[in-house]
């Protein structure tokens, strides 16, 4: 319990922030025509590709000669990276049929 | 106060039916009809049992102090009538004026429904109004009969049918009751009229209102067509003559009052149209606004059926008889007082519609 | 100093647009921004972090560089040459990567641990078996469902009898190696994360293997709310905030959307991870037999098809007569007018039960007499019509009449509506018509069922045309 | 292979118009045609003039193949036909089956459009189809223009006028078409109907349908009415007492294939109808629905009208032999091949319509 | 430390209360509960507060305990008496309390640092310096706003010409004696916290002063979200989190609603502000003269008049036929009897152009006959009907028919549809009918003027009800 | 600049939280009914009252015998608590149309 109490005084903002996250999570998602839903489902998806991120950063503080490590970040990047672009392009053409007419 | 109720000559039609019969003994007339008067409209003699007395014709004209009788009376009929009596009927003074003199002469009291303003108060005594609607719609149904075709569109197994073409030449009561009936019934339907007015009136009732430029307006007629210019006349009739060429049906309502009716289809129009097309002309009795339309006669012309009847009211006389007695009993409840005549000259409707005075 | 400011900034920007962004694509006509936003957002962060000023970074930049290339010519390749009906499954791939990415990052972080290179705590250690585990689900489930999507693998093939009970061991386990992880460490062989980790991933198949294929779109969704999580847990590995927040909204929104879905499906999620191929049936036609598929529509999804469409043809039948569905047909044809569309009726000269019956409909919702076609008019233009509605007809549009010589109406001319791009029948159930023969037409591949009542289907589907 | 299109006798239609003789001699087939035969349908022989000889009527009997003519011919004409000729007409044998044998004797080959199977593939040539829907809408033509009263409801200044019931009494095609025409012009309809199965198609067009529960129903019938119990009869005949003496309009249109006419409207529920009401009885030709009906007779019973007339397509020729002619055509489709007879015996169509093989 | 912990959550909480509650709120279903839950969010919160440990916390409850008794009291009474139709106003004046009290934690500290009692630096003076302008804005113009709803003060009492220039300069002084008090501190006088507590004051009158009486609802939207920028502030100066956040949030939350009002009426916010009375006249019903007002209602209003009343009957005129609204005046019954209102039509005889004329229109959108009433029958359920809408009628409800001996159509039988409890007239103008003569209904206290083509009226009465 | 750059690196998870607060603020609000703007703004009003607890923490700090704070505060108090109160109270009044009928 003091642990907790601990964390929560330490972190509390932070706490407060991600709260607040899942709840604009669940309300910028409400009201969806279900043909947005692949779209939405696949935008969504490029962005959870933000896990990238980890691969950069702990490529950029592996030593220079740790082969374990920068092989793994780079194929970490490799996947990341498909999933980002790919992810992105393919949304995009999915909604290439709502364009605006006239 | 006597009211007598004449049976009608040529007509089937009676001035007075049972449901208005309570209604004018509540005004504390009291009520005689001639034996057999309502037949022809669908009202027996026993229907009127409580209400009237029926009694032979002769009775009648002698002790009923006023008659109502729908048509016009004839010489005939007046010379029986005893002076001081008074009559209530349509006389149409503005055809022809003389008619006023000739009572007046023989000392009766006479009320022309037909002479009552076409004001909104006055509506609910407006026989024009009423037996107009009547005959736009029996006109729609008489010229259906008459095609040879169908009026609604047709996409069937043996053939797809095109909607008949309708055209109705002058929009007031009655022309417009003649498309609101087509267009229920699946035609297309175009209409005339000199009256620009009436362009959103024909609109509103889902008719595409065919115009000519140029008419002469008369704000003053009393919302009445007033004559036109021999130009516009000319236009108008080419106009009309394109039209009916396409057009399966013609129905003309077009009338001026006091005046001959407006010949706006000429004889090479007709000889133009398609056969099996049909001419129904509510202004025939006034000349017609088919110079080849004959009075009460369906004639055909070279496959075209020219009908020309300007009395189609008569033919649906139940209705029309309850309408019209309506609209006398309109008009006597604003002459009557307690069972007797109390006219207030002041009245526009009754000194419109007193035509002896 | 300065600097690392700014980059705080834009971090905060892309932050921003993730949402407003993920907020776009939810309505129709903003959604194309929407993508493009985040992408930018997503292109931010990333040049952000390849230059945050980091303590003790070597950068490597080459590495990055070159694995930044390789993906994104493989991403950039893959979704343009994807075929549209096999997009799902490409997203279902994508996904698979992320989740892989984030197995890697915790593999990494175990075998440093494990290796003598760092010393992580038990809280340390819980975010990082986490990641794995949530990680391996996400890619194998992933996986899996791709494969069963493309129909590479078939439903049968990869269930076991009782194989909830099966998935319950595979959670009782991995949570258990996952705490005895974390808690025994550092008494922790490397072997023993090797062993987790391949017990996670086999997890993962398992998870996925006895949900029918129909409701694959809804796995989807749920194991990419699972990558937003593991991405936000990595997030915490890194102390980094954006993928911390990002994570945790795309988990959130993931999750909705995936309660969505299933909702728009009839169904509850739980039924659908546990229901397996009993319920998925239902996602199927109703009277589906055999090898013959109808594919149904929902209305929303109708609704769209005929917004977006340049010219759109009605074909009334009876059905539209029972349903007296005729003034909301009418209503339906002006709202498209309005948007553009240019709508016709064709009437076969058989339709309803009485020569004209479909006139006289039409007539009392007052189409105007210049929009109808018959038969000889309206088939010469179904090639270049976008969508054809058949709204409870049957007999009338259908193909046997002439490609099935033993067919009871062989030789009918009939409305040849399969000829368009898109065909969406209108009617209760896949029952028969007035002449009691089946109608192939349901079954065409451009053909999509919209099952209900018509005068329901019309009203529905008028809504759904005004909300966009 | 040439056919000959006879003039009608008391018939304005004709079996080929202009428009459909095009198409005929795309088939290979050569035409003529009796002078005057289309003239009250609204052809004239001259828009005849490039796709048929037009002749007189011996040299058509004489030179062509095949004889087309909508009413059956009698003897006197069968009497002029050479052997082997080959006549498409309507024989109506489920009446009287004496007719083949005449025929086969008289070594003429036959064809009788009546006998076409009611199924949906035959549906364009099935002339009972066409000719029906004719007769439906006209029946309500005929019914508004002999009612005394209006159809649809009318709330005007001179009283307000409730809409006219209509009752349809048998749903098939014609009942259909007569609901439809009935509902467009405004009246309140109602249907009845032995066939449960058309309740649904009743009210698909919005009318009520009146059941009458217990009908026996024969799937196996192809789709035509059977013969129902006496206690049915009785219970239908008190229920169409009960609805007839409301109705303003009542249109019969039940038959059972190959016998007489059900009479389902007895003189007594005629006294009780209101004076004015009209009963048009499309049945009529089979003895009448209703006990009254003189066959092609207007009468007046206690100021009902009954109009007994099962021939009311007659009475809108040109699209009548439009749809007529449509039929034919494609009937001849799949008889003719390159001008040349060539009968697939096979064919349930052609097996049905030849009814002298 | 458990408790101080508890309570951190438990403000947790009410702010989490507060967000669901708005978003609740914005839906009509769950709008009630909605209301309920931020309350209790609230009550949360202000209990959690009155309990959280502080340093060198006097308490003083009795006070406390006091005010919130005497104020509680106050507000409930308020809320429980006031009128329907005078809530507005009551809200404008709620808010201008919640300004006034952040107002009065404004001038506290002012009061304490220019008195030596405490020595705030220049970043909380600002801070402080803006509760006090906004707060005063705030407080004054919503007594304003409160005053020119109520109908006290009418609007060209209280303004001048030019009066955007006069704000103008209000501004600038404003902001600089808040600049100057902040930059020039310690050097600053009681006597100027004074004046520019004043001058802030008589800012708040003038900035609501030229704007029009029917746009007030637009500026108390406005005032409202200041009031929450003042308490996200007042957040600051007490370094309270729940205060901060929750006003930030309803300041956002009132800035988006007031966008969103000023949608509703076509205008834009700055057009609303600066606009004055040039453009408030379009509320008012054209037409107008002399004394008599036609009081006009918004398609919203008029919706909710008839989804919550019991029963309706429409009056036709030929205004329906023009408009050819008839089927979208079917479509408005449907709705409306399928939320169990009764819909009738009173038809009077001589209603259109032609003798049956709204026969023939509603026939054509197949309003049953049942429905529909004639002048003997309509009359006697006038009083008993909640709401007549005239759709294009005329001379047919003229009053002066029955009560003004002068008028050509005295002695006419009309519908005497000024004797329901509510009447919905629907015309384009307040322009004479077919008889030329003035209608006194549109003037009578229970009408309500729909201006606007019948047909477009009517499809948005429709969408309005949708929304119900 | 500095100064900025040092309150954003001390504060930056309140700014985060209060633009993340912003957004929600605005995402709540979005497809009101028109019906609705009234009570919803009435709603919100009730909300911003929440610079009550301004006023309650200003009394609770303050000394028993500083009547000049205790005064003001209580005051502010009173006026706090009416908005709250009165604001929920009316909106909630004006709800009561929305009653579910049947
Ligand atoms: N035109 C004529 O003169 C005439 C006369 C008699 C017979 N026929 C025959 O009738 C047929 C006409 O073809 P058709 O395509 O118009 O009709 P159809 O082939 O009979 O099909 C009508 C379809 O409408 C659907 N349906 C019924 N009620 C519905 C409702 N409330 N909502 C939605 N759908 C509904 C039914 O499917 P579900 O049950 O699945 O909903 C049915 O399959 C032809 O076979 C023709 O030969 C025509
Ligand atoms: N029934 C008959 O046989 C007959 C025949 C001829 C004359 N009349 C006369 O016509 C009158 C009928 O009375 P009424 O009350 O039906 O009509 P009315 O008194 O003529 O009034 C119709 C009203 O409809 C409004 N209007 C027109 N177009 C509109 C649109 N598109 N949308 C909304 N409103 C529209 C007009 O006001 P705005 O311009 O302000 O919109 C007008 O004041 C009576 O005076 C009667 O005597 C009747
Ligand atoms: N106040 C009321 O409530 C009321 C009721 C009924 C009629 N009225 C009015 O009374 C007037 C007369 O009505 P009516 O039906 O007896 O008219 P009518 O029978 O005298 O004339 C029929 C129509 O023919 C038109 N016409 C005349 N000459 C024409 C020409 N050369 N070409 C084309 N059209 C021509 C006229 O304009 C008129 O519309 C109308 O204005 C009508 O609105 C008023
Ligand atoms: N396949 C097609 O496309 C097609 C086209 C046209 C007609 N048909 C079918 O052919 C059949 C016959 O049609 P029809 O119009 O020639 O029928 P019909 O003229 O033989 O009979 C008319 C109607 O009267 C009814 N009837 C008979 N006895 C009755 C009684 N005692 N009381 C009440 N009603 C009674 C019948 O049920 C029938 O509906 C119908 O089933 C029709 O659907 C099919």
């Amino acid at each position: 319990m003091d642990q907790l109490i601990q964390f929560y005084n330490q972190n509390d903002l932070l706490i407060w922030l991600l709260i607040f996250t899942i709840i604009l999570g669940f309300e910028v998602i409400s009201k969806v025509p279900s043909v947005l839903h692949t779209p939405l489902m696949s935008g969504a998806n490029a962005i959870s590709g933000i896990v990238i991120i980890g691969a950069i950063v702990l490529i950029r503080q592996a030593a220079p000669d740790d082969y374990v490590t920068l092989g793994i970040g780079t194929l970490g990047i490799v996947l990341g990276m498909t999933n980002v672009v790919g992810g992105f392009a393919v949304t995009n053409r999915m909604l290439e049929m709502f364009k605006k007419k006239k | 106060m006597i009211l007598g109720v004449l049976k009608e000559t040529d007509d089937r039609r009676v001035a007075v039916v049972p449901q208005v019969a309570k209604k004018l003994k509540d005004l504390g007339l009291e009520l005689m009809i001639e034996a057999g008067a309502g037949t022809g409209a669908g009202y027996r003699d026993a229907d009127y049992a409580d209400l009237a007395k029926v009694v032979a014709r002769d009775t009648l004209i002698q002790q009923a102090d006023m008659l109502a009788v729908i048509n016009q009376p004839d010489a005939a009929l007046l010379d029986h009538v005893p002076a001081g009596k008074y009559l209530v009927s349509s006389f149409a003074p503005f055809m022809d004026d003389s008619v006023v003199e000739d009572l007046k002469r023989r000392s009766l009291h006479a009320f022309s429904m037909d002479m009552i303003p076409r004001t909104t108060l006055a509506q609910s005594m407006d026989v024009l109004s009423s037996m107009a609607s009547i005959a736009g719609y029996k006109a729609v149904l008489k010229a259906a009969d008459h095609l040879l075709k169908y009026f609604p569109m047709m996409i069937t197994a043996a053939g797809s049918i095109k909607p008949a073409k309708v055209l109705v030449i002058g929009a007031g009561v009655a022309g417009l009751q003649a498309i609101a009936t087509a267009r229920r019934l699946g035609a297309v339907v175009e209409a005339f009229d000199t009256r620009s007015a009436v362009k959103e009136e024909v609109q509103s009732l889902g008719a595409r209102f065919v115009e000519v430029e140029g008419a002469t307006e008369d704000a003053a007629a009393g919302g009445y067509a007033v004559a036109q210019s021999e130009e516009y006349m000319r236009r108008q009739r080419e106009l009309v003559q394109e039209r009916a060429r396409s057009a399966n049906v013609i129905i003309t309502t077009a009338q001026v009052r006091g005046r001959k009716a407006p010949v706006i289809i000429p004889a090479d129009t007709v000889e133009h149209m398609q056969p099996g097309s049909v001419i129904v002309d509510l202004a025939a009795s006034t000349g017609g606004n088919c110079a080849l339309t004959q009075n009460d006669q369906v004639i055909n012309h070279n496959g075209v059926t020219i009908i020309g009847d300007s009395d189609l009211a008569g033919d649906m006389p139940q209705d029309a008889s309850f309408l019209y007695a309506n609209n006398l009993l309109n008009l006597l409840k604003i002459m009557i007082k307690d069972g007797e005549l109390a006219l207030d000259l002041e009245n526009e409707i009754i000194s419109s519609a007193c035509i002896t005075k | 100093m300065e600097f690392q400011f700014f980059i705080d900034v834009a971090l905060l920007l892309a932050a921003i647009m993730f949402i407003i962004g993920l907020r776009r694509l939810s309505s129709p006509d903003t959604a194309r921004t929407g993508n493009l936003l985040a992408a930018f957002g997503m292109g931010v962060a990333i040049i952000a972090m390849l230059i945050y000023p980091l303590h003790s970074a070597t950068n490597n930049y080459l590495w990055i560089a070159g694995g930044m290339v390789v993906g994104s010519v493989i991403g950039q390749q893959a979704a343009m040459k994807v075929k549209l009906t096999a997009m799902p499954q490409l997203v279902s791939l994508f996904n698979g990567f992320g989740g892989a990415c984030a197995v890697l990052l915790g593999f990494i972080e175990l075998y440093k641990a494990t290796h003598g290179q760092s010393q992580p705590g038990v809280g340390e250690l819980l975010i990082v078996v986490f990641t794995l585990l949530v990680g391996s689900v996400s890619f194998t489930g992933s996986m899996l469902a791709f494969a069963k999507l493309d129909g590479r693998v078939k439903d049968r093939k990869v269930t076991f009898r009782n194989h909830q009970y099966l998935n319950m061991a595979f959670i009782a386990i991995t949570l258990g190696m996952s705490v005895y992880i974390a808690v025994a460490y550092p008494a922790v062989s490397f072997g023993l994360v090797i062993a987790f980790i391949i017990v996670s991933l086999i997890y993962g198949f398992s998870f996925v293997a006895p949900i029918g294929g129909a409701d694959m779109p809804v796995v989807i969704s749920l194991l990419n709310s699972f990558t937003g999580l593991t991405a936000a847990a990595a997030g915490l590995i890194y102390d980094n905030q954006i993928m911390l927040l990002g994570g945790v909204f795309v988990g959130a929104a993931g999750t909705i959307l995936t309660v969505l879905m299933c909702q728009a499906m009839n169904r509850s999620l739980l039924n659908v991870v546990i229901g397996g191929f009993g319920s998925s049936a239902s996602s199927i036609a109703p009277g589906a037999t055999g090898d013959k598929v109808a594919r149904s529509i929902t209305p929303a999804d109708a609704a769209i098809l005929l917004y977006y469409s340049k010219s759109v043809v009605f074909v009334p039948g009876y059905g539209l007569a029972v349903a007296q569905a005729q003034k909301d047909c009418k209503e339906l044809d002006e709202l498209l007018e309005a948007n553009g569309v240019s709508v016709k009726y064709a009437i076969h000269p058989v339709a309803g039960r009485m020569p004209g019956h479909m006139n006289v409909l039409l007539a009392e919702a007052d189409v105007p007499y210049p929009k109808l076609l018959d038969l000889d008019e309206a088939n010469p233009i179904m090639d270049q019509t976008d969508v054809v509605v058949v709204v409870g007809a049957n007999d009338v549009v259908n193909p046997s009449a002439i490609d099935e010589p033993g067919s009871p109406i062989y030789g009918m001319p009939v409305l040849e509506v399969w000829k368009a791009k898109n065909v969406i029948v209108m009617k209760r159930s896949l029952s028969v018509g007035y002449a009691g023969i089946d109608n192939p037409l349901f079954y065409h591949e451009r053909n999509h069922m919209l099952f209900g009542d018509a005068k329901q289907s019309m009203q529905e589907l008028a809504r759904e045309v005004k909300e966009l």
